[in-house]
């Protein structure tokens, strides 16, 4: 095989995303140069509240969505098919309950990870007088127009986690990004291997913006450091699927030095497939899931947990409020992205909260904990 | 018979195996112009297969089919079409879910700016059916509500759609009641005058003596014989079929004394389909049942057995009153039912032909002698019935016809029923073999089992019963001794005096 | 005149028929031949004993379909109750080894017990199959996701996961046996024996032809209930298996029922019903896997997968019916 | 019962319209005591869109499930449709034919494989869809990483959101779509064909039907109802989304709307206007959920009870009615 990572028959029967070949379409050097960037700058805002941190902000006027309150806040959702946005979903229900007085309704249609769906969903909240809309939009491009529909509706738009390919919300908030977690997994994963070992990379599935971003940060990282990657598997997050294909690979290499994860659903699994073959746990991130973090403890991984914290659910009902307030509002809105390292491990973990419970949910402080995510 | 220059039909050497085991064999046969060209064989004999090979459902693998002096390689049943060749397959080929203009035109519907003309449909399929004397059929009934000779009906009509000048009849009147294939006989002399030739297939013997010009017969997939009609006899066609003399074509009846205790009594008793049926029926007796179609012969059985059971009235079986509620509860009193729709209710046809032998036995009783000894005794009743298969593990489907019906009756058979309901049970049997089954339903009598026997095969119903009931919209018409006559049962079924007879006939 | 008991095939002759397991078998030989050339080493007692054992849950679930599906109808639910089972089970043991065995058991009756609605629902109510557990998968996940507010609680104890993950170690000749392993050889030789019974039998002659059956006194509804039942069964047994090997999550069953099929149909097995054998079903399954298992060695990696699968599925179920199919 | 079995058969109103009305019914009172109304503009408006969506590609997956066969791949075939038709347009109202007419024929092309898998290779049905899919799974999955392409502005304006009054553009191409297939299967014979062959393959094949030429057709028709669909869709969402299909699972959601729409699985019996109904049922369950904010986790379990019991109180009928 002729590629610069040089992984046998892994990385040369497959197209795009695989491999350490050819970057990915959705390679942006510019964004990814800015994240990276943005992973050591310092946030302005409280710092005991990150999700109210900015970071580099650019305040816009909101002036003319000023209005008295208490407000209707209307929620289009793209979807609660995982634990993440379970997770951020009770964080997002309890901030708009601890504001209480100040929302008069919050209205939330899940759209089930359906563009169309969303799209149907959009419009349909354009009639019933809300205040404010926020969107998590399903997929990024095929939501855009639906967005600017509700802009030009004359409502104030907060959009999060995964944006949307017009200016036009008031603001858009999410952390630093895909390009930061891939790169921070990535590095840490490499630096503790020999080098030209051989990395597994497991991600979820393919075609997703989100996960992309972070697999091609991590290519970047893989690159430079010269490590082979064995293989790209997608697991689906399916936890079975994940140990076959760890156990085939240990099978074929006898050793696999390091495993990178696009997403941590899977992280115990892929812990376990080497425990159970009687092989040393590699090298490995997760996230900031508390199963991962728990087994990390018990069993002295060299682990680490990039994330992408669910506190970023709280924001924008924050900003929402902000904006009907008159209050000037970063936008984009960037959060910071805190990493799960050995040093601070012991704060993040609550052997109490069930193991899927995100660890950065940043919902200490909010009403109904911890019942409401139990 | 004038030999014409050009035949219909000329096979040559015809051939055919499935899965190894040959079927046909170097098959010679020609059919004429307005000839009525009857085949005849045992069940198994090949007769259906060579009329699935002449309509192109099947494709030989040796000898030739010639069409008017053409060489035809039928690709498919359409190619035969094309070619004017049109059958009325043994088995129905009909959609119970469509109606009876939509299957009668099935394949050649009728357009009209490239867009199916219903009305014409309609309209075709009512003269179709009034030509052979079905008047009371609407065109747009669907077909799976329709009784069984009824549905026989609208295969002949969708058989005759084609406008074929070669007709293929494979035992086009096992399904018809006695008028009806009056009406069948006029038709085929019509189609005759018209100059289109027939194929007939048939093991009612009568009907080929009385239709056929010459006769073909077939045994063990060859030809053993073509004769004219009028050169032979019943007795000398028996012969070539079953390669021995058959004496006597029914049993001898049960004897004054062998009618034993009344086993099975019926009072009162209706439901959707009859009303006030009063039925007496002994141990060691055959009751024929006798009516039109539709008359409720089948109803009364289904009853019997539990599928439409009685809504009122009692039943009691040796002298204890029962409640048939299902086929179980009427099977553990000791009820058998043999169905008239062997593909429909008679088969699973892709199993094996002792599985299919042991379904009922499986499916009620317990094993109680051991798995083992109940397959060796049904093993045993197979052979007995003269069951011609290739093993038997062969699939029932692959069967002829007639040794499906054989395997079903072993079925029932291995059951020791002390009441054994038949609904046409010769329906598609040859000579030799109803024979046989006519022997063993009298044997079963004589054993002590009481047996309704349900046939529109009138001569079979009059040779065989003890008694006779005659069935006529749902209720019992009436009884006639052993000894009646055709007009005695006809004239019950049609509620009319002997004379109307012929108002039937016309 | 020749009879049935003239003589009785070849049990060559029986097995190429359709329906029969001899296509599963050539295409599993094949795909045995490639990873053996590719991974030497697979073919090894010791991995192909964890090969079999973690493959142990589908190749269940394939049973459980089959009974379902030669009697005509289908289980869409499967999946769906191995999700929610695992779920279940991981809130209810909450880690706590002593609940273990209690929660096994329980897991079964809640198996049979989805089955046997199911399996009402369909026979009883008269809904087609398909549309009663498409419905029941929605319940099952709906319900799950529900009563743990979306996201698993609690955590199976180590004695739940040692029957998927654990084995018996130092058998003589073959190293370690996985308790997968050695559940789905007891279960396997269950299913067979079942399909050789009676009810196994009649099982086949109700999916072939419901009203035949009916009028030979087969109670067809409860028979087609039972199947539904079995499969439920199978469901949970899976999940048990399934669980220990895995751990809890929502993904557990995600798919599972597509596989089933899969690997029913892939072993000769009719939808309709009424043809097909269990163990060809299994050996759907198993080839199934096997399959998965080869694109790991040969890194047919990332997203060509899906193709890569679908080729050879269409391939081998082509090529096997085009060579039995007689006309 | 001669008398009974000599009425000419009636084709009664699909049961599924029964069950809708009840829905709408039952829905409408729930939501105005919730304090809402069901059939404002708005809800309106996205309930036809769902139904459109999944309406379009339902009415050819009757087709095939009339014919006794099966379409799971439709799914993929629609994301493809989406990305054929959106990379082709590239934002340009020019290429906007050409690129419907792409699509479609790339449709029809899996149309085709699938009818030859099903009728030549003789490849069951549910497999070979299956196994289709999977290969376009395998395309779409190493092709593309997101949302590609950009569909043409007229085509957006008008099939996407055009309506006249509360009637979205889509919806009355559905109903047309409908009406077709209804007269397609009523009165050509290429219908009475199909229905023939799903009815029972060998009756037909003796009375003389092309069985695999009517089936190919079928698997043809609906892979092309299904890249109209991946059109619409494209103008919806404004782009091409490799993902769109399987999303809105449309495979299982669009059996289950023929199913539940009183056609049998099994073939031969049925019909696209129950299609129609079943889809609107599961809209309209949909929307009324929407309205009420029912939890979704709750609402899938209402849902799945919903369509069992719609289904159910359709056989009992049937079987009321059915019963000799
Ligand atoms: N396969 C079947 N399934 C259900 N019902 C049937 C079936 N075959 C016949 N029947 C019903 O049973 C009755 C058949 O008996 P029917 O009352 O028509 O009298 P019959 O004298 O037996 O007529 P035929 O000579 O047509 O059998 C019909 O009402 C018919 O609807
Ligand atoms: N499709 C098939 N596959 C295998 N064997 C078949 C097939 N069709 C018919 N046979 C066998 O061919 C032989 C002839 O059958 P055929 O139906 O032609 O007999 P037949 O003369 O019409 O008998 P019957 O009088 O009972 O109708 C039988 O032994 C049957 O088992
Ligand atoms: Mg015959
Ligand atoms: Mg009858």
């Amino acid at each position: 095989t002729d590629e610069p990572g040089g992984g046998p028959a892994g990385g040369s029967t497959s197209a795009a995303g695989s491999g350490t070949g050819e970057q990915s379409k959705f390679f942006v050097q510019a964004d990814y140069d800015a994240e990276l960037a943005l992973l050591d700058a310092t946030p302005t805002g409280p710092a005991d509240k990150p999700w109210e941190q900015m970071l580099n902000p650019t305040m816009v006027d909101t002036s003319k969505f000023r209005k008295a309150g208490p407000h209707k806040l209307c929620f289009s959702n793209a979807a609660l098919n995982n634990p993440w946005r379970q997770v951020g979903f009770k964080t997002m229900q309890a901030e708009v309950a601890a504001q209480g007085s100040r929302i008069s309704e919050f209205v939330h249609v899940d759209a089930e990870g359906k563009d169309q769906k969303q799209i149907a969903d959009i419009n349909d909240l354009l009639g019933k007088g809300c205040d404010a809309l926020i969107v998590s939009p399903n997929t990024t491009a095929t939501l855009t127009p639906a967005v600017e529909a509700a802009c030009k509706a004359g409502l104030p738009v907060v959009v999060f986690d995964r944006g949307v390919s017009t200016k036009c919300p008031v603001t858009f908030v999410n952390p630093i990004g895909g390009y930061g977690f891939g790169h921070v997994g990535a590095e840490f994963v490499s630096q503790r291997m020999k080098p030209g070992g051989k990395v597994l990379a497991l991600r979820i599935l393919p075609g997703v913006d989100v996960l992309e971003t972070r697999w091609s940060a991590a290519k970047v990282a893989f690159d430079k450091a010269k490590v082979d990657v064995v293989g790209v598997e997608f697991t689906d997050g399916d936890p079975a699927k994940t140990k076959k294909i760890v156990d085939d690979y240990l099978q074929r290499y006898g050793t696999i030095d390091g495993v990178w994860m696009d997403a941590g659903a899977v992280a115990v699994a892929a812990v376990e497939a080497f425990q159970d073959a009687g092989k040393p746990v590699p090298p490995i991130n997760g996230e900031d899931q508390l199963d991962f973090l728990k087994v990390w403890k018990d069993k002295g991984l060299t682990a680490i947990a990039p994330t992408y914290p669910t506190y970023q659910w709280r924001t924008p009902v924050i900003a929402a409020l902000r904006i009907l307030d008159g209050q000037q509002v970063a936008n984009p809105w960037k959060l910071p992205q805190p990493t799960i390292t050995q040093d601070n491990l012991d704060r993040y973990l609550d052997p109490g909260m069930p193991p899927l419970h995100y660890a950065m949910c940043g919902c200490t402080d909010l009403p109904g904990y911890p019942q409401r995510w139990k | 018979m004038p030999d014409p220059p050009v035949p219909l039909l000329t096979l040559r050497g015809i051939g055919k195996s499935f899965l190894g085991v040959r079927v046909l064999d170097g098959v010679d046969l020609d059919v004429a112009p307005g000839e009525v060209h009857a085949v005849v064989g045992e069940n198994g004999a090949g007769k259906s297969t060579l009329m699935k090979i002449v309509s192109g459902g099947h494709a030989p693998d040796a000898g030739t089919v010639e069409v008017a002096g053409a060489r035809q390689a039928f690709r498919g049943p359409r190619d035969a079409q094309r070619a004017g060749i049109g059958i009325i397959h043994q088995e129905f080929n009909l959609l119970p879910e469509r109606t009876v203009a939509e299957n009668v035109h099935l394949g050649h519907e009728p357009v009209r700016r490239g867009l199916v003309d219903r009305r014409a449909m309609r309209e075709r399929t009512r003269e179709l059916l009034a030509s052979i004397g079905e008047t009371e059929l609407a065109a747009d009934t669907r077909v799976g509500r329709l009784g069984v000779a009824q549905q026989q009906v609208v295969e002949i009509a969708k058989a005759l759609a084609l406008d074929a000048r070669l007709l293929i009849m494979d035992e086009p009147t096992a399904a018809l009641a006695d008028h009806e294939v009056e009406l069948l006989y006029g038709l085929v002399r019509r189609l005759q005058q018209r100059g289109i030739g027939l194929l007939y297939v048939s093991h009612r013997l009568t009907e080929v003596f009385d239709l056929s010009d010459r006769i073909t017969v077939l045994k063990d997939g060859r030809r053993v014989t073509t004769v004219a009609t009028a050169d032979t006899c019943t007795d000398d066609l028996v012969r070539h079929m079953v390669g021995r003399e058959l004496s006597s074509y029914y049993p001898d009846r049960a004897g004054p004394d062998e009618p034993g205790p009344v086993r099975l009594t019926v009072r009162g008793a209706g439901n959707r389909k009859l009303r006030a049926v009063d039925l007496d029926l002994r141990a060691g007796e055959v009751l024929g049942v006798g009516g039109l179609q539709g008359s409720g012969r089948s109803a009364l059985a289904r009853a019997l057995f539990g599928v439409s059971p009685f809504t009122t009235g009692d039943v009691t079986l040796d002298g204890r009153p029962v409640r048939l509620r299902s086929p179980r509860t009427a099977m553990r009193a000791g009820i058998a039912y043999v169905t008239e729709d062997r593909k429909g209710e008679g088969i699973v046809p892709r199993q094996s032909v002792l599985d299919n032998a042991l379904l009922a036995g499986r499916a009620v009783f317990p094993a109680r002698s051991g798995h083992a000894a109940r397959a060796r005794r049904v093993r045993d009743l197979l052979a007995a019935v003269e069951v011609r298969a290739a093993g038997d593990d062969q699939e029932i489907r692959f069967l002829s016809g007639g040794n499906q019906q054989k395997v079903v009756l072993a079925r029932w058979l291995a059951l020791d029923p002390r009441v054994l309901l038949f609904d046409e049970p010769t329906r598609g049997i040859d000579v030799g073999a109803k024979s046989a089954i006519h022997d063993l339903v009298r044997r079963l009598a004589r054993d002590g089992a009481a047996v309704l026997m349900i046939s529109s095969d009138l001569p079979e119903l009059l040779g065989m019963s003890d008694r006779i009931v005659v069935m006529r919209d749902g209720r019992i018409a009436g009884e006639l001794p052993a000894g009646a006559t055709e007009e005695d049962v006809v004239a019950l079924a049609v509620g009319h005096t002997p004379q109307s007879r012929t108002e039937i006939d016309r | 005149m020749p009879t049935v008991a003239r003589r009785a095939l070849s049990p060559i002759r029986l097995r190429v028929r359709p329906g029969g397991v001899l296509p599963i078998l050539a295409l599993l030989a094949v795909l045995l031949v490639l990873v053996g050339l590719r991974q030497p080493d697979f073919l090894d007692p010791p991995s192909l004993m964890s090969f079999l054992g973690r493959s142990a849950p589908v190749i269940l679930l394939a049973a459980g379909q089959y009974f379902v599906i030669v009697s005509g109808e289908f289980d869409l639910s499967v999946g769906s109750l191995v999700t929610a089972q695992v779920v279940v089970a991981a809130r209810l043991i909450d880690s706590d080894p002593a609940r273990t065995w209690p929660v096994v058991l329980l897991l079964l009756v809640f198996g049979a017990l989805v089955g046997l609605v199911n399996g009402l629902v369909t026979t009883r109510l008269r809904v087609p199959s398909f549309i009663t557990t498409l419905g029941m998968f929605l319940i099952l996940v709906g319900a799950v996701y529900l009563w743990s507010d979306g996201a698993p609680k609690g955590g199976l104890s180590e004695e739940f996961r040692r029957f998927g993950r654990r084995a018996s170690e130092d058998v003589p000749l073959l190293g370690r046996v996985p308790y997968a392993l050695l559940v789905l050889v007891v279960v396997a030789a269950l299913a067979v024996l079942l399909m050789r019974s009676d009810f196994g039998r009649t099982l086949v002659a109700v999916g072939d032809n419901p009203r035949t059956a009916q009028l030979s006194g087969v109670r067809v509804w409860r028979t087609r209930t039972v199947a539904f039942v079995l499969s439920g069964l199978a469901a949970a047994v899976a999940a048990i298996l399934l669980g220990g090997y895995s751990g809890v999550s929502f993904q557990a069953g995600a798919g599972l029922e597509f596989g089933a099929i899969t690997a029913v149909v892939l072993g000769g097995v009719a939808l309709g019903g009424g043809r097909g054998s269990v163990v060809g079903a299994m050996l759907g399954a198993l080839t199934l896997e096997l399959l998965f298992a080869l694109m790991n060695f040969y890194g047919v990696s990332g997203a060509l997968r899906s193709t890569v699968q679908g080729a050879i599925i269409l391939l081998a179920v082509a090529v096997s019916a085009t060579r039995s199919s007689s006309r | 019962m001669s008398a009974l079995s000599l009425l000419p058969a009636r084709r009664p109103v699909p049961g599924v319209f029964v069950a809708l009305a009840l829905t709408l019914a039952v829905g409408w009172l729930v939501v105005l005591v919730d304090g809402g109304q069901l059939f404002n503009q708005a809800t309106t408006v996205s309930l036809l869109h769902v139904a459109a969506g999944l309406g379009l590609v339902a009415v050819g997956q009757t087709l095939v499930i009339l014919g006794g066969s099966l379409d799971l791949s439709v799914a993929y075939v629609i994301s493809l449709s989406t990305l054929v038709a959106a990379e082709t347009m590239n934002g340009s109202d020019g290429a906007l034919l050409p690129a419907v007419g792409l699509a479609l024929a790339v449709s029809a092309g899996v149309g085709l494989l699938n009818g030859l898998l099903v009728t030549r290779f003789r490849v069951n049905a549910f497999i070979a869809t299956l196994g289709v899919g999977l290969l376009l799974k395998g395309y779409l999955d190493s092709n593309y990483d997101g949302p590609a392409g950009a569909t043409s502005p007229a085509l957006v304006q008008s099939l996407g959101y055009q309506r006249v009054g509360p009637v979205p553009l889509s919806f009355l191409l559905l109903l047309a779509l409908t009406g077709a297939t209804w007269f397609a299967l009523s009165r050509t014979r290429f219908g009475h064909h199909l229905v023939a062959v799903g009815g029972d393959p060998e009756v037909a094949r003796l009375s003389g039907v092309r069985n695999d030429r009517v089936l190919v057709t079928a698997h043809v028709l609906c892979s092309l109802c299904a890249g109209l669909a991946g059109i619409y869709l494209a103008s919806r969402l404004g782009s091409g989304a490799p993902r769109v299909g399987t999303e809105g699972l449309y495979d299982l959601e669009s059996i289950a709307a023929v199913v539940i729409g009183g056609t049998a699985l099994a073939g031969g019996r049925g019909g696209v206007v129950g299609t129609v109904g079943g889809v609107l049922l599961l809209a309209s369950i949909d929307a009324i959920f929407n309205q009420l904010e029912v939890d979704a986790f709750f609402k899938q379990v209402i849902r799945g009870v919903v369509i069992i019991a719609a289904v159910a109180v359709y056989a009992r009928r049937a079987l009321r009615k059915g019963a000799w």
